[in-house]
């Protein structure tokens, strides 16, 4: 099973949460990244997000698998969203659950990095100004 | 003569003006490709900014292309 | 208003985490900790949780504001139960929200490290064997 | 002698037998008192390893007490 999900349209967390419940975890750490009113001082009245989706699934899930690898986990799960999302819309979701913290927040963040700098999926701002423009590359 | 499937993304599919085309090249590698492609449609990246992909999956630029390949240029990703 | 809650039943997760959305909060990290199947190597069938609840929320609310002074957050809330709890409830849960996930993912930790350290809540196991006993201090 | 409110919390609890209880007594201190309650109870705890909370709010040990003080003696802490 792949836990890594690109969705078209907005996916229940707390279903996703769900899976991530084991008798052994005692830790849970979760992110997500939503569409912010503001980008580089520039008003943004949502965001386009444009993925090529066979390649970002499978890659996706290698994130997760050496996530799995590197940190004492019990279960990572992702999802991330294409298509237009306006301001305040969860564009990514990450759930970790661990037995202690430590492997939690480590795995969480090591995740939404790695998404980051990786997984082919492209943001086109769309600005109150009426203009849209491809974010360049990530300023964080 | 290759024939090739292309899929563009991001500003790749605005400046080619489409998000998929069949291409005939005579093109070995996708670098040759690229620089076809940069001549036809004035892609503005540079090949060192971004990867390809070949059927899928992260590929070496200098990697022959076969008959049939499907062939994604992938700009710097702003996902997350 | 107070931001940390002493909850002596479950509480609905989604409603606090909508408390949270801001037009410029881009990020949003959050903590729960749950009640595991074994610690130390002994089968749990529960955790009762014991507070000094006005000493709790005072100590609660001054973690809460030392996190919003240190790092660049938007909001953070915090809620602990008391009472007895089953393996897998949720015993605490916390949600930052803030521009950027440096500063969500920075504040989260800080506020569960400091809850542990610092709020008078104490965990009386239940374990498998039929037997109680207090945790004596925390082991991570 | 003063008049204390005293509460209990996880091991002192089981200790004492009790979660309240009104005390008079002659500490002039939080510490005295403690010191008092251990040849009460026979605490095992040592007060190097707790804090004191007066009033509900946390106190130095010396703090001298007053007539109607609610005090609480806090172990260890293991919640989170």
């Amino acid at each position: 099973m792949n836990d890594f999900i690109m969705a078209e349209t907005p996916v229940d967390i707390s279903a996703l949460r769900k899976v991530l419940l084991f008798p052994e975890a005692g830790g849970f750490c979760s992110f997500e990244g939503w569409v912010r009113q503001t980008n580089e001082g520039r008003a943004v009245s949502g965001i386009d997000y444009n993925a090529f989706v066979p390649l970002a699934l499978t890659e996706g899930q290698a994130i997760l698998q050496e996530a799995k690898q590197r940190f004492a986990i019990c279960r990572a799960t992702a999802i991330h969203r294409t298509g237009y999302l306006s301001i305040g819309e969860t564009a990514v979701w990450i759930g970790v659950s661990a037995a202690h913290r430590d492997a939690a927040f480590d795995a969480c963040r090591y995740i939404i990095d790695e998404i980051k700098q990786r997984v082919p999926i492209w943001k086109n701002e769309h600005y109150a100004s009426g203009e849209t423009g491809w974010v360049p590359c990530h300023t964080l | 003569m290759l024939n090739i499937e292309l899929q563009y993304f991001a500003q790749l599919q605005d400046e080619a003006g489409r998000a998929h085309e069949r291409r005939q090249t005579p093109a070995p590698t996708a670098a040759a490709l690229y620089d076809e492609l940069r001549d036809a449609y004035g892609f503005v990246l540079e090949p060192a900014r971004m990867r390809v992909a070949i059927n899928s999956a992260f590929a070496p630029w200098d990697q022959p292309l076969c008959e049939g390949d499907h062939v994604a240029f992938i700009p710097p990703v702003t996902g997350g």
